[in-house]
Order: C-alpha cells, then sequence, then structure tokens
C-alpha cells in the first residue's frame, strides 16, 4: 500500500484548516478548523506508523484525540462564555485588543 | 594579607551613600553631614593611597584580586597606576567640594535633598571602581551604572528641561555602553578561543588579537567613550546636561565622571587595541581637533553660563583626546594631566557659576554685569577659575596643554597647529564672559549681591591651592603618570619620534605587541 | 507482555504536582466554599515547596525514565526548579486579596455574566474563585514536564498540558472581563492553531525518524543524512509552534493582547514560566534532536531572532499600556535568548537557563507592581497613569525601576549578567550578526523602560491619578524577593551561573 | 476484496434508494404553494423564526457535548485496553484503573458542581 | 512493539465473488425496507392490543399491508420546503439520516456459513477487527441527520427538537459504548462474529447482565423511543425536529428510525444474546443441527423481533420521562453504574487469569461490597444545596400590592401577623432595602 494518497490527503487535510483558521472569522468555526488541523496530523501519524511498521504513530493518534477532546472542551467553554457576554462568537467582534 | 586599601576606597563612599539614604526623611541637614562626612574620610584614604605612589612611602597599598564571576573568569580586581591614581584622587578630592558646594542647590526642591547626596556617594564610588578596576567586566559593570544614579540626579534635581536633558544622557550613553558591552563580549570571547576565559586586563592585554578582530572591537570601546568624554560629533548631551543639571552636579559629571571615559581611552584602548589604536589614531586626532574648535567656538556663542561651561569642556575634552592618540609620551602624559587639571579648573568654574545663580537666579549671561563691584570677591574666584581654563602659566593647566600641544607637536603638526588655536579661543570665551558678567554698569538687579561667603570660599580655597600646586610643583604627579604612560605608549608599539624631528612616517605592521 | 518501569523517585516532582491538582479538584468538588480558598492555597504551596524539595534532592540525577519519554537530567531540574520558584510567588499573588476590597484578581464564577445578579450576589459574599490553584498547578505541571519531555509525543502533551489552563487563567479577571475573555480566546485560537502546526510537524519528523525519541532522532539523522523535504518541513513546522510558544516573531501577535487581557496575576505567571518552559524545551528538542540538523535550522532561527529583537524592541516604543509594553519587552526578550539558542554553542545552554531564571524572577516582580497601582476601574495600566509614581511612593518606583533596568540589562542588575552570558554563548557560536543585533534593540529597548522612568520620577503626579494599594504579605514578600534576587543575582551572579553550567549538560 | 468494499456497495444501494425517492416525491407530489403553506410552523399568531444556524440555546447543551466528549475519549482507550486484556495483565489493570480514576474525577467536580443539573 | 496483524481481513471474510456480495447487500436492503414495514404494523398492532383496540385492519390481510400504503401515500405528498429553511441541508438531512441505519446490518452475522448456489460464504456481508466500533461510528453519522433537520429548518421547535435529540443520543451513546467494553474484555475481539464465537458457551446476556440491562436502556435513548423519546415530544415540542418536515422526506426519518430500531436491536442480539445460535435447550438438539445451514436466520430473527417487541411493550406501557429526569438517570445513574461495572469485570477477569480461587474473589469481593455498603450508609442521603442560596427571604406583605391580599411568590415569607393595609404603605416592597441601599 503506497501511502503517498494518505499523505497527500493529510497535507490537503491540514491546508483547508489552516486556511480556514486565517480566513474564518466565527470562532466556532476557526476552532473547528483547527481540529481539522489535529486530525489531518493523525492520518499523518497513522499513515507513517504504517510505513515505518511500528504503533509509535499510532499511539500519538490516541493522545491527539484525548488532547483534541481536552482542547475541544477548553475552546467550547471560553467561547461559549464569551459568546454569552457580548453575544456574538464571530472573532472580528472581539476586537477590543488592537495593536 | 595586607589591609585590602583599595576595595575600602570604594567601600567606604558606598557605605556613606547607604547610610546617607537611611537618614530619616526631614532631617536634610543630617543627611548632608552624613554625606559630606563619608567624602572626606574617604579624602583622607584616597590621601594616604596617594602618599604611596607619590612620595614613595610605603602604606601597604597593593592591587586586590578576588574571585568574582568564575564562570566568566572575572573577579574584582583592583589595582592602581599613575593614571588612575592621578583620577583616583581628583575624584575623592572632588567629591566633598562638590558635596559643600551643593549644600543648598537640592534645597528648593520639594524632594528631599538626601537623595541627592546618596546617589554623589554612589557615583563616587562607582567612578573610583572604574578607575582602580584591571577587570574588563567591573570596569563595564560600573561604567553603565553610575549612570543610573547620575540620570537620577539630573534627572531630578536641575532646571526645567532636565527631564529631556536626563534621558538624552542616559540614551546616549547607554547607546554607548551597549556597543561596548558587544566589544566586550567579542574580546572576551577572543579570551575564550584562547582557552582562557579570562576579563582580568592584563591577560586581555596579552591576547594576540588579529587586527580585523581588533577594529571591530576597538570601534566598540571608541564610541562608547568617545561619548563618556563627549568628542565631537557624539557630545550632544553634555550642554544640556551641564545646563540643565545644578552647578555642582554639572562640575561633579564634566570635570570628574566624564574622565572616565578618556581614562578608558588610555588605560583599556590603548593597551588592548594597539594595531587598531594606530590605525585609527589620525582620525580620531581629527575629531579631537575638531571638538576643541568646535567646542570653543560654540562656546563664544552661548548666552547661558552653563551651558558655555559645558562646551568649553568639550574642547578641553579635545585636548585630552588629541593627546591620548598623538601616541606619543610627552602627549600622553599631558593628557592625563590634563584630566586633573580640568577636573579641577571646570569644577571651580562650574562651582562659582553656581554661586552667581544661585543669587541671582538666573543662568543667562545678559542678566548679569558689573558684578565686580557688589562682588570684588566674588569676581575675583571667578577669573581666577577663568584663567585657570584658559591654561594661563603657571597655573596647573597650562602645563598640560603644554605638554599635549608639544607631544602632538612631534607627530601630527597640523593637529597641533589647529588645537593651538583651541587656546587663542578659549582665551576669547573667558575673558568675554568675564567682561560680560563681572564688568561694565551695575545691573540694577545685582546690585545688592552678597560677597563670596565661607562655605563658599571653604569650596574654593582647596581648588585654588591645588590649581597653584600642581601649576608650580608637577614633578611628583607628572613622574607618577609618566612611569604609567611610558608602557601605554609602548605597547601601541609605535615608534617615538625624535624631538622636533619631521614627522616619522606610521611604522610599518607590528609584530603584535 | 512486559509491564513498563516507572521511575517513580526520579519523577516524583512531576507525580507531586500533578497529584496536587487532580486533589485541588476534589478539593473544588468536596471542601465548603468558605474553606475552600483557604485549603486550596494551602494545597498547592504545599505541594509546589514539596516538589521544590524534591528536585532540589535530585539534583544531579542523570536519567531517561518514563521509558525514555522523560529526561531527568541538569537543563530539566534546573527549569524545573525555576519554574517551581517561580509558580511559589505566583500563587501568592493570586491569593492576594487586599486589594480588591476582599476579593482577588479573579472573577468569583468564571462563567457568570459580568453584571449578573448571579455575580453580584457571590461578590456581595465574598466568594472567591478557587479553580485557579489547581489549573495553575496543572499548568506548572505541563511547564516541569516541557523542559523533559524527551519524546514527541511527551513533548506534545505536556505543551498541552501547560497551555489549557492557561487559556482558562487568562479569560478570569474580576474587571474589565471582556477584555479578560477575548484575550482568552485570542490566545485560545492562536495556541490551538500553532499546536496543531506543530503536531503536524511532529508527524512529519516520525516519517522521517521512524522514532518519537529524541536520542534515536538524532541518530536517524546522523543515519540517513540529508536526505529529504520531509524532515525539513517537520523541522520547521515544529519550530513554529514552539516560537509561537514563546513569542517569537512573527509568531507573536498574540502576546500583547493576551498580557493586556488576562488578570496581571496570570499575566506574570504566564510571561514568566511558560517562556522558561517553552525555551527550556526548544533547547532540548533543538539541540538533543535537530542536533545534527543544525546548519539547517540555524538560518531560520537566525532571521527568526533579528526579527524578533527588532520587532519587540520598536514597536514596544509606540505602546500605551505598560501590560502592553512588558509585553513586547517580553517578546524583546525572546529574541535574545533566541542569539544565543541559535549559538548552539557548548555555553549557550547554560547562557539560556541562567537568563530564562534571572528574566523570568524580574518579570513576576514587574508584574507585581503593577497590579499595585490602581484607580477607581482596578489596575490603572495606562501610562500616563503612572506618572509622577515616584513623588507619590518612591519606594514602590524605585523597585519599579529597578526591573526595569533588569529589562534594560543595566549593570549591577541580573539583566546585565543574563545579556552578558548570552550574547557571549552567541558571539561564541560566531553569531556576531546577531549579537550587533542585539545590542541596537537593547539600546532601542532602553529608550521605553527609562520612558517609563522618566514618567514616573520626574513628572508632576496627575491630581487624579490612581493610588498605591498597600499589599498583603504575599504581594510584599513576592515583590521583595524578586527585587532581591534582581540586584543580588546583578553583583553576585556567580553562585547561579554556577548552577547554570554544572545543570547544561543533557542526558540523551 | 477489502473487506470494507461491500459497505460501499450497501452505501450506494441506500444512497439510490434515499435520493431516488425525494426525486421521486418532490415530481409526483402536489405543488400548490403558498406563502402561509411556507412560514415556519409555531403555535403563535406571529411565527419568530429562528435564524438558520443562529438562535442562542442554553448552555447545558454545551455542557453535555463536552462531557460527552471525555467520556468518548475514555471509550477509545477503554476498548482495546478491553480486546486486549488478558495480555495486559495486573500492570494493564491497574493502569486502566489509574486512568478511570482520573477521568472520574473531573465528572464528580462536575456533578457536584451542578454541571450535570438539567433545570 | 510491532504491529502482529497488519491485513484489515478477517478469515473467511473478502473472498466473495461480487455476485454474492451484491446478493447480500440486496438483501440487507430489503431486510430494512421489510422489517420497517413489518414492524410498523406490529407497533400498531401490539399497542392496540395493550390497549384493547384492534389496530390497523383494513389494508391488505389483517391489516398487514397498512404501512406500505401509508409510505406510498407519503410519497405522493406535496414537498414543502419553509422559506426560513437552509435548503441544501433540509435536504440533506434525511438522506444523512437514512443511509447509515441501512449500514449497521452489514456487519451483523446473521447465520453461519451457508451455501448459496454452490459458493460457501457466511451469512453476513463482511466483518472487521472493528466492527462494533464500525456500528457506534455509523451509529453517530445517524446522528447528525436529526442535528441537521433540526437546524436547518430554520424554525424554534426543530431546532430545540434537534439539541435534545443531540444531547440525547451522545449521552446514551457513551452508556451504550461502555456497556460494549464488559463484552470486549470476555471476547478478547471487537469483529461481531468473533464475538458470536465466543458466546457459544454461554451468552454474554447472562454472565454480564448489567452490562446487557444497560445496553438495553441505552439502546432506546439512542433511538430516541418511548419513553425516551423526548427529541420529538409531541406535547412540549409538536413534533421536534420533525416538525418542518412533511412527504417522503419526514418518511425517511420514520424509516431511519425503524431501521434503527432493528440494528440496535440486532447488535443486542450478537453481542448478548448469542447471535444467530440457537437459545440453550434447542442448541444442544441433535448435536447442534440447529446451529448449522440457514436455521440460524430463525433464531437470529426470532430474537430481533423479541427486542423489538420490547420496545414496543415499553411504549406501550411507560410514560415520557422528564427531560432532566431523563439526563439525570443517563449521566447520574447509568454512567457510574458502568464505569464501577467495567472496574468489577475487569477485577474479575484479572482475577481469574491470575489463576486466584474463585472462593477467594468471593471471599474479598464480599468484603468489598459489604465495606461499600457500609460506606455508603455514612453519605448523606440527600446533600443540602452545597451553597444556600442568598435569597434573602423577604418578608412578604400580602396587603402590599392593593387592599386584596396575594399569596407569596418562592423566596417570600408570609409573616404571621398581617399588616392592615391601609396604614402600612410605607413599607411596600420589601423589607431589605435599607440593606441593600447600605451596600451599595
Amino acid at each position: 500500500m503506497s501511502p503517498t494518497p494518505y499523505l497527500v490527503l493529510s497535507v490537503i487535510l491540514f491546508s483547508i484548516g489552516a486556511a480556514g483558521v486565517l480566513t474564518r472569522r466565527n470562532a466556532l468555526v476557526a476552532f473547528m478548523c483547527v481540529e481539522l488541523m489535529l486530525n489531518a496530523g493523525n492520518l499523518a501519524f497513522v499513515t507513517f506508523a504504517r510505513m515505518h511498521g511500528n504503533l509509535d504513530g499510532q499511539m500519538v493518534a490516541f493522545f491527539v484525540m484525548v488532547v483534541a477532546a481536552a482542547e475541544v472542551v477548553v475552546g467550547l467553554a471560553i467561547i461559549v462564555t464569551i459568546f454569552r457576554t457580548r453575544r456574538s462568537a464571530s472573532v472580528d467582534d472581539a476586537s477590543l485588543l488592537k495593536l | 594579607m595586607t589591609f585590602p586599601w583599595l576595595t575600602t576606597l570604594i567601600a567606604l563612599p558606598a557605605l556613606g551613600a547607604l547610610l546617607t539614604a537611611l537618614v530619616p526623611s526631614g532631617r536634610g541637614t543630617l543627611a548632608k553631614q552624613v554625606a559630606i562626612g563619608a567624602a572626606l574620610v574617604t579624602l583622607v584614604v584616597g590621601a594616604l593611597i596617594s602618599l604611596q605612589y607619590l612620595f614613595d612611602i610605603d602604606m601597604g597599598v597593593e592591587a586586590e584580586t578576588y574571585e568574582w564571576i568564575p564562570e566568566f573568569g572575572a573577579s574584582w580586581a583592583l589595582d592602581v597606576d599613575g593614571i588612575s591614581l592621578a583620577l583616583i584622587a581628583l575624584t575623592v578630592l572632588a567629591t566633598p567640594i562638590v558635596a559643600l558646594a551643593m549644600w543648598r542647590e537640592a534645597e528648593d526642591e520639594t524632594r528631599d535633598p538626601k537623595a541627592f547626596f546618596a546617589l554623589l556617594l554612589s557615583v563616587e564610588a562607582l567612578t573610583l571602581t572604574a578607575f582602580a578596576s584591571r577587570d574588563l567586566l567591573l570596569f563595564y559593570i560600573v561604567f553603565e551604572a553610575m549612570l543610573i544614579p547620575l540620570y537620577f540626579m539630573i534627572g531630578m534635581y536641575g532646571g526645567p528641561q532636565r527631564r529631556y536633558a536626563a534621558v538624552k544622557f542616559l540614551l546616549y550613553n547607554l547607546v554607548g555602553g551597549l556597543l561596548m558591552l558587544a566589544a566586550v563580549i567579542g574580546l572576551y570571547v577572543q579570551s575564550v578561543d584562547a582557552g582562557a576565559p579570562s576579563f582580568f586586563v592584563p591577560d586581555l592585554v596579552a591576547l594576540d588579537i588579529d587586527t580585523d578582530t581588533q577594529r571591530w572591537l576597538f570601534l566598540g570601546f571608541m564610541i562608547a567613550f568617545a561619548i563618556k568624554a563627549p568628542l565631537w560629533p557624539f557630545h550632544t548631551w553634555l550642554p544640556d546636561a551641564a545646563a540643565e543639571a545644578t552647578p555642582s552636579n554639572a562640575a561633579f559629571l564634566s570635570g570628574v565622571v566624564d574622565k572616565v571615559g578618556t581614562y578608558g581611552m588610555i588605560a583599556l584602548v590603548l593597551p588592548l587595541f594597539p594595531d587598531a589604536s594606530r590605525e585609527f589614531a589620525p582620525a580620531i586626532v581629527v575629531l579631537a581637533v575638531v571638538s576643541i574648535i568646535y567646542g570653543a567656538l560654540l562656546a563664544i556663542g552661548q548666552t547661558d553660563m552653563k551651558r558655555l561651561i559645558g562646551y568649553t569642556s568639550i574642547s578641553h575634552f579635545g585636548f585630552i583626546v588629541l593627546g591620548i592618540f598623538a601616541l606619543t609620551g610627552e602627549a600622553a602624559s599631558g593628557a592625563t594631566l590634563y584630566m586633573v587639571n580640568h577636573g579641577l579648573s571646570t569644577i571651580a568654574l562650574f562651582v562659582i557659576v553656581g554661586f552667581m545663580i544661585a543669587r541671582r537666579g538666573s543662568r543667562q549671561v545678559g542678566d548679569f554685569g558689573g558684578v565686580q563691584k557688589p562682588a570684588p570677591k566674588l569676581a575675583g574666584v571667578f577669573l581666577f577659575a577663568g584663567l585657570s581654563g584658559l591654561a594661563l602659566p603657571p597655573l596647573s593647566t597650562f602645563l598640560s596643554e603644554f605638554l599635549v600641544i608639544s607631544g602632538t607637536f612631534l607627530r601630527y603638526r597640523p593637529a597641533a597647529i589647529v588645537a593651538t588655536l583651541g587656546i587663542v579661543l578659549a582665551a576669547l570665551y573667558i575673558l568675554w564672559l568675564y567682561q560680560r558678567t563681572m564688568t561694565g554698569p551695575v545691573r540694577p538687579d545685582v546690585e545688592g549681591m552678597a560677597d563670596l561667603r565661607t562655605r563658599e570660599a571653604v569650596v574654593v580655597a582647596p581648588l585654588f591651592a591645588l590649581i597653584l600646586l600642581v601649576g608650580f610643583f608637577p614633578k611628583p604627579l607628572v613622574d607618577v603618570i609618566d612611569e604609567a604612560v611610558e608602557p601605554t605608549i609602548v605597547e601601541v608599539d609605535v615608534e617615538r619620534p625624535e624631538p622636533l624631528a619631521p614627522v616619522a612616517e606610521p611604522v610599518e605592521e607590528g609584530t603584535g605587541r | 507482555m512486559n509491564a513498563p518501569t516507572l521511575e517513580y523517585v526520579e519523577l516524583a516532582p512531576l507525580i507531586t504536582v500533578f497529584g496536587a491538582a487532580v486533589v485541588g479538584v476534589l478539593i473544588e468538588a468536596f471542601v465548603p466554599r468558605r474553606l475552600r480558598h483557604l485549603v486550596q492555597v494551602a494545597l498547592t504551596l504545599l505541594a509546589l515547596l514539596a516538589a521544590l524539595v524534591q528536585i532540589i534532592l535530585l539534583a544531579g540525577t542523570e536519567l531517561v525514565g518514563a521509558v525514555g519519554a522523560v529526561a531527568v537530567d541538569g537543563p530539566a531540574l534546573f527549569l524545573q526548579g525555576t519554574i517551581l520558584v517561580l509558580a511559589i510567588i505566583s500563587v501568592g499573588f493570586f491569593a492576594e486579596r487586599r486589594l480588591e476590597g476582599g476579593g482577588d484578581a479573579f472573577a468569583p464564577a468564571a462563567s457568570s455574566l459580568p453584571g449578573s445578579e448571579e455575580e453580584r450576589v457571590l461578590v456581595r459574599q465574598g466568594m472567591l474563585q478557587t479553580e485557579v490553584y489547581p489549573l495553575a498547578l496543572f499548568a506548572v505541571g505541563g511547564m516541569m514536564l516541557f523542559p523533559a519531555a524527551n519524546d514527541l509525543l511527551m513533548l506534545f502533551i505536556a505543551l498541552e498540558v501547560m497551555s489549557l489552563p492557561l487559556y482558562l487563567l487568562c479569560g478570569m479577571a474580576r474587571r474589565r472581563r471582556l477584555l479578560s475573555q477575548e484575550a482568552a480566546l485570542k490566545y485560545f485560537l492562536l495556541g490551538a492553531f500553532s499546536s496543531a502546526i506543530f503536531l503536524f510537524g511532529m508527524a512529519f519528523v516520525y516519517g522521517y525518524a521512524g522514532t518519537l525519541r529524541f536520542g534515536e532522532i538524532s541518530e536517524a539523522l546522523t543515519a540517513n543524512l540529508g536526505q529529504d523535504g520531509i524532515l525539513l518541513a517537520g523541522v520547521g513546522l515544529m519550530a513554529v509552534g514552539l516560537l509561537f510558544k514563546v513569542g517569537a516573531v512573527p509568531f507573536h501577535s498574540w502576546t500583547p493582547d493576551v498580557y493586556q487581557g488576562a488578570p496581571t496575576a496570570i499575566t506574570g505567571f504566564m510571561a514568566a514560566c511558560t517562556k522558561l518552559a517553552a525555551f527550556g524545551a526548544m533547547v532540548r528538542l533543538f539541540y538533543v534532536a535537530f542536533g545534527g540538523l543544525r546548519t539547517d535550522w540555524q538560518p531560520m532561527l537566525w532571521a527568526v531572532a533579528i526579527a524578533t529583537m527588532l520587532v519587540g524592541a520598536v514597536v514596544a516604543l509606540t505602546q500605551t499600556d505598560i501590560k502592553r509594553m512588558l509585553a513586547y519587552s517580553s517578546i524583546a526578550h525572546a529574541g535574545f535568548v533566541l542569539t544565543a539558542l541559535v549559538a548552539a554553542d557548548s555555553s549557550a545552554t547554560a547562557a539560556i537557563l541562567f537568563y530564562l531564571a534571572t528574566y523570568g524572577i524580574a518579570t513576576l516582580g514587574a508584574f507585581a507592581v503593577v497590579t499595585l497601582v490602581r484607580d477607581s476601574g482596578g489596575e490603572a495600566t495606562h501610562l500616563a497613569k503612572w506618572a509622577g509614581l515616584g513623588k507619590r511612593s518612591p519606594l514602590l518606583a524605585a523597585t519599579f525601576a529597578l526591573f526595569l533596568l533588569a529589562f534594560a540589562g543595566i549593570p549591577l542588575t541580573s539583566g546585565f549578567v543574563g545579556k552578558l552570558s548570552v550574547f557571549t554563548a552567541a558571539l561564541d557560536g560566531g553569531a556576531a550578526p546577531l549579537v550587533i543585533v542585539g545590542v541596537i534593540a537593547s539600546a532601542v529597548a532602553a529608550f521605553f523602560y527609562v520612558r517609563v522612568i522618566v514618567l514616573m520620577f520626574f513628572s508632576d503626579p496627575a491630581p487624579e491619578g490612581p493610588t498605591v494599594a498597600v499589599p498583603s504579605l504575599w504581594t510584599a514578600v513576592g515583590i521583595t524577593l524578586g527585587a532581591a534576587a534582581t540586584l543580588l543575582l546583578g553583583v553576585v551572579p556567580g553562585p547561579l551561573l554556577d548552577l547554570a553550567q554544572q545543570a547544561s549538560v543533557f542526558v540523551r | 476484496m477489502n473487506a470494507y468494499a461491500p459497505i460501499l456497495g450497501l452505501i450506494a444501494i441506500a444512497a439510490v434508494f434515499a435520493i431516488g425517492s425525494i426525486v421521486f416525491s418532490s415530481v409526483a407530489g402536489p405543488k400548490r404553494f403558498n406563502r402561509v403553506r411556507l412560514d415556519s410552523y409555531e403555535c403563535g399568531i406571529e411565527p419568530t423564526p429562528q435564524p438558520v444556524g443562529g438562535g442562542r440555546f442554553p448552555v447545558k447543551y454545551y455542557l453535555t457535548a463536552m462531557t460527552f466528549i471525555i467520556f468518548d475519549i475514555e471509550i477509545i482507550f477503554l476498548y482495546p485496553w478491553a480486546v486486549r486484556f488478558d495480555h495486559l495483565g495486573v500492570w494493564g489493570f491497574f493502569t486502566m484503573l489509574t486512568f478511570i480514576f482520573l477521568i472520574t474525577v473531573p465528572f464528580v467536580y462536575e456533578w457536584r458542581r451542578g454541571g450535570l443539573d438539567w433545570d | 512493539m510491532v504491529a502482529e496483524n497488519t491485513t484489515d481481513e478477517i478469515a473467511g471474510f473478502g473472498g466473495d465473488p461480487w455476485w454474492i456480495i451484491a446478493i447480500k447487500c440486496l438483501a440487507i436492503f430489503v431486510i430494512c425496507v421489510v422489517l420497517t414495514l413489518f414492524n410498523i404494523v406490529f407497533e400498531r398492532k401490539v399497542v392496540a392490543r395493550m390497549q384493547h383496540r384492534v389496530g390497523p385492519n383494513r389494508t391488505g390481510p389483517f391489516g398487514a399491508l397498512q404501512s406500505l400504503a401509508d409510505g406510498v401515500k407519503l410519497m405522493f405528498k406535496e414537498d414543502i420546503i419553509p422559506k426560513a429553511a437552509d435548503k441544501v441541508v433540509y435536504i440533506l438531512a434525511p438522506i444523512i439520516a437514512v443511509i447509515p441505519s441501512f449500514l449497521i446490518l452489514a456487519v451483523i452475522p446473521m447465520g453461519p456459513e451457508v451455501s448459496i448456489f454452490g459458493e460457501t460464504t457466511r451469512l453476513q456481508l463482511t466483518d472487521l477487527p472493528v466492527a462494533v466500533l464500525f456500528t457506534l461510528a455509523i451509529a453517530s453519522v445517524g446522528v447528525y441527520g436529526l442535528m441537521l433537520a433540526g437546524w436547518s429548518s430554520g424554525s424554534t421547535y426543530p431546532l430545540l427538537g434537534g439539541l435534545r435529540s443531540t444531547a440525547q443520543v451522545i449521552s446514551y451513546e457513551l452508556v451504550m459504548g461502555l456497556s460494549f467494553v464488559g463484552v470486549f474484555l470476555f471476547a478478547g475481539t471487537m469483529s461481531t462474529s468473533g464475538i458470536v464465537e465466543e458466546q457459544e458457551r454461554l451468552w454474554f446476556g447472562i454472565i454480564l447482565l448489567p452490562s446487557f440491562v444497560i445496553y438495553l436502556i441505552s439502546m432506546i435513548g439512542e433511538t430516541n423511543r418511548a419513553p425516551f423519546d423526548l427529541p420529538e415530544a409531541e406535547g412540549e415540542l409538536v413534533a421536534g425536529w420533525g416538525t418542518e418536515y412533511s412527504s417522503i422526506k419526514y418518511a425517511m426519518f420514520f424509516l431511519a428510525e425503524y431501521i434503527n430500531m432493528v440494528n440496535v436491536s440486532a447488535i443486542a442480539t450478537t453481542l448478548f444474546l448469542g447471535g444467530w445460535r440457537a437459545p440453550w435447550p434447542l442448541s444442544a438438539v441433535n448435536d447442534g443441527m440447529f446451529n448449522t445451514g440457514w436455521w440460524p436466520l430463525l433464531w437470529f430473527f426470532g430474537k430481533v423481533i423479541l427486542l423489538i417487541f420490547v420496545f414496543v411493550w415499553l411504549r406501550g406501557t411507560l410514560p415520557r420521562l422528564r427531560y432532566d429526569q431523563f439526563m439525570h438517570f443517563c449521566w447520574k445513574r447509568l454512567l457510574p453504574i458502568s464505569l464501577v461495572w467495567i472496574v468489577l469485570v475487569a477485577a474479575m477477569r484479572l482475577a481469574f487469569n491470575e489463576g486466584i480461587e474463585r472462593n477467594d474473589i468471593l471471599l474479598y469481593g464480599g468484603i468489598a461490597v459489604a465495606v461499600l455498603l457500609v460506606a455508603s450508609l455514612l453519605i448523606p442521603e440527600k446533600k443540602q444545596p452545597e451553597e444556600p442560596e442568598v435569597v434573602e427571604q423577604a418578608e412578604f406583605d400580602a396587603y402590599a400590592s392593593g387592599p386584596h391580599p396575594v399569596p407569596p411568590l418562592p423566596g417570600q415569607r408570609f409573616t404571621a401577623a398581617p399588616r392592615i393595609p391601609a396604614t402600612s404603605t410605607a413599607s411596600s416592597t420589601s423589607d431589605d432595602s435599607p440593606e441593600e441601599g447600605s451596600r451599595a
């Protein structure tokens, strides 16, 4: 099995995620794009694990899932709080802090 | 182990500063007394140390080295040679005088005067450390650290523009200091590469540094020192600082502290970077000459007395630098002597001007006139100080100026000639200043001006005594200085030009040292 | 299968801190609200102290534990110890209750709406936010793990364990909640973004080396040197993640916002400890794992270091908020540390360790001072309000000036020795241009530090200016310690330098 | 043949069925639209339609989602552990016990602090 | 560690020729549809019987074709897309809901190897090493259908319904997932055929009874069925997420729901009830004759329909839960119980593996249970609210608002001696106002 397609897919996912974070103004969407990036990383890890024939990469994928979950929890907490306070989840509305 | 004279010398003012700071606020007079007491004790110790070198009386003063930061090979290394002795003597002498002179200066302020005196003493301690230090890192640290108390002294006590002056002073010196830091590190890295990490100056002098590196390091050090001992075009902070600081503070700043810059040139730059010094010497001589003329010309044009004296200092520093980079024994000795003498005369000038300003409440030349009528003694001491500033023989400054110019003449004849022009200009600005303020019809504002008071007389007397003493009897001092300067000049490895012989061509590439 | 073994003794400091954090969560659940604050503070301090003692006892240990995932060696222990010391002081700042009239710097319930009835009730009852302490403990644990992580996975986990609590802590300010929450949001989004990038880089490095352990990666590098771009891409992406954490340009944009918005006690903690941990991890990663790739990553870090120093120093000039100014100053300082990192010289590690320790303590002190200058709206962070502080409260102003001077690298402060050692390492490693840039940046930076001093001492106080609150023992002791350390390490840096030097050898 | 291939076939059949039905229905069904019919359904007199994707809903749902994620992760770890339980021995058991304990701690916290209360 | 088995294939699968696979696919599709049609009628009939009604009896024999007729009718109904809806998602939602529901049966073994047109094959479309995980994953995809339906309708009730169904399904999915752990512990595999294999001796539903019960409860929650049908609680939410749907799209959701019922029943059968194996006395008949050939299909579908009957039975018997009780039940009861049960099962299994005597286990287990029981006595039955609400108990003046007394609101205390209305107008609102003022 050639790993290349998987890697290419993972890079594409990563790029979509990165582009999303940089362009989307909704905090939730940006955050989901980050999750997409993490999962792209997972895919890459699993592919490489397969390539190298060891399980390290798979293991990392597991841990990354945990981390992603923790990140979701923390992120949602923050986003919901700010959403409740200012009734908007747009990153642009969060503009009290400017250079 | 013998008594650590040098450490004591430094510790005393530091301790004094601490004590002064600890005096409860509101007890201003007590604080001043403590400060002056500390300064006087330091003076006594300094005098005892001087005895050994000037008159060969063994006091047991010797080099001290204590481990400090072994990781860097830095140590608390102190030693005294002729050059540093002269400057240490100047410092310990100047401090009580200045302290006495500023007795009332910090008074009008809303602030507690004790801080002013504590800062003065801390600057004294740092300056003494700089002069006595044989460790480059130690030197650098005090070189930079003394900026902070001075900064506060200028910024907190002084004229209306003091904030601007203080910041300008600090930033100029800080930038210089940081460049020097880079060079210090560079030098240190050279020693690391040589396998013996050390900041000990003799170790560093012994290093074999290639000329290219020397050039860079030289520039780093030189710019810092040129800012400190204001050399055109790095001088612009000085007139501001001199004008805005209190008169005695200005006296201390330009009379004593700035000597660290010229001291660094002669005691560090020349021995550390002989090749680069040789290479850059002509350029620096040019700058020095420009400083002399430029400072003098601008002094003539000033209407603010303190600013005027500030510009005269730039001119005088030009002489000192000229003497150092003429790279002849006479010139270097002259320059060293000049440092002391310039200190004495500048302090005298600033202090006396300070007296006048205190009486009249204005720094403007135009606000004075005919002072010699109501206050003849004041006018007298002013004239005396002024004459010492323009190097009238037999006052002390004459000798040093003569040595510098004659020493320079051996190597850079045009520079010497132009520098001589500086003397003429000096006569012009001093005498004109005297004429404008002291002579002529008595202005109504100065009619009731008080004459020299006792405290003021006590301040001025030792200065004048020394100016006369050194003028008439310079031998011990000159001997000591010569002894120290000689190896330095040899270090630079310039063939000593024959007296009055044609200018020698720069010597072929040296073998290193 | 064989059960893996854990070196419990060597890992004890970590276990202590994490264990205490878990207990802290349970305390939140079971201890009555009135007692919680007391219990939490006591537990946190005890745990941190215990961990510190364990670290001290472990000094000199060199081993790779936890099946190769955690290194217990000089740099790790040094940084862990430093982080613990800083954290202990920080916890003191967290517990400060005199400034807000019985409250601390945190909203009594982070989730409550500002100005809501719920919040008013809590405030009236004098309720305190106690979740801060377990969160801080988790963050400290992550910070301790970060520089000790010896494989990629642990590195990533530690990064997250360190960051996640910090994101939350940022959003808990009692005053100016919106600002605080926005800071948390920004920090979180950018932080998560960077860790995703970091992860992807990790994947590539793993793909190249086929292993997660630093030591084996290093071997793989030497075995098939110069093979392909996948490795370089991986290293680059990982560097981005780490550079983000240390706030290096061009990944610095979060720093000022977060520093400004977060509760100041948290800002201090974050500024000091995160930087320590992140640089520690970076040094280990780049020296131990990617040491063989030096020639490839050095140019990149050169550029970053130069940009960081210059941008940090120059942009700080334009700031009018004291916290933002300190933020940019921290960026510039990251640049200084990077100069040594780039040098990759034998003395670099020691220099970085020393620099981080001194910078950390000064930063903590500076931010603590910021918490004390208050007006009716809470902390008065606008620079204009600091005018004449030297007249109003000379001691405080002098202390702050001392910290600023330390940042500026003026001799006789710890900052000078730090800068000296860092620049020495850089020059030694042949990075002379970096040192020149560093010096220029220092000069620029000095300007804005001096500006604050001018403002404090030479300006007349505004008639309605802020007052200087009298802190309780917590803050007073913290600031005093910071100032004393800053001064002491400037005058006698020998022992700490010696320690740093002894601790500068990585176990592989 | 790959074990997943048959599933693809099934997906295809289901998709054809689902899409086909919808298309067929849209063709076959009557189309007598009017404004009222296209309005949102609501009990009130004036319909107040929610903006699509907008509207604010109780925080509890977020909280549930967060808790779910945490436990879902726990399950992810439990499954491989359970499958290989016999091979992991005592060490595996106690490791998982620790893990479950650590997951339980925040759960207890959430419980005690009212995070699980729907009011 | 090196992967021991890097292939995805399980022995006996993946070798079928394409036409067998096609037949199986079609068969599963047909089973799904037919079972749905059957179940609807079955449900209506059974519920009717329980309520002493007759149920549908017009269309076809005994009303058996009623649901088919309904389906065809829905097909020809007007297809309304509300103008507030997000069109694309609105149309996509039923498709997303329905497709996954067809997939789960793909990994369910319905019988042993049989011979179809000379080809020996298993009565299972395919099997995966992670087949159970696959079912969970597919089931969660189905949730999106409901959630998106609620979200895209652009109306309040559907949104609430969608949210509820999401919250509910994920909550119960959690418990469901935990109930599987015990099975895996014993089976040592996640492949469905492997699990059925492991139950040859004893059904997991018996040795893991708590797991089975938990699964049964959660499977009802998972499928949004009564008494857990809160997302479409007609009393509160009209029709929940389906309010805005009509015509065949509505039918799709309906279809998905009923197929899901079959799915979860099939999973229960496979994991806990021995799969296609005959129940005990029958399995012993004639050397396992009933466990070979096509017989197992009978047992399998028998068990499935039995479970469907349970669904219907519950619906006919139990009232709907309140939403908070329902969530509490999941999070505060089922979840902790599941966790404890998992630990217990694992401990027991470990003890067996380590060769500890059964008596010892019982002894120490008994002691542990006893200790726990005693400890549980020490826990106060009902905790007081941890932070007493500081609603200052306002003294209530019944006559405050006028000459007529009004009852107290929550938090107000009725004063014993009512004041004379005419004279006490000054202290009208509340008595704590001075204190309020002093605090402010």
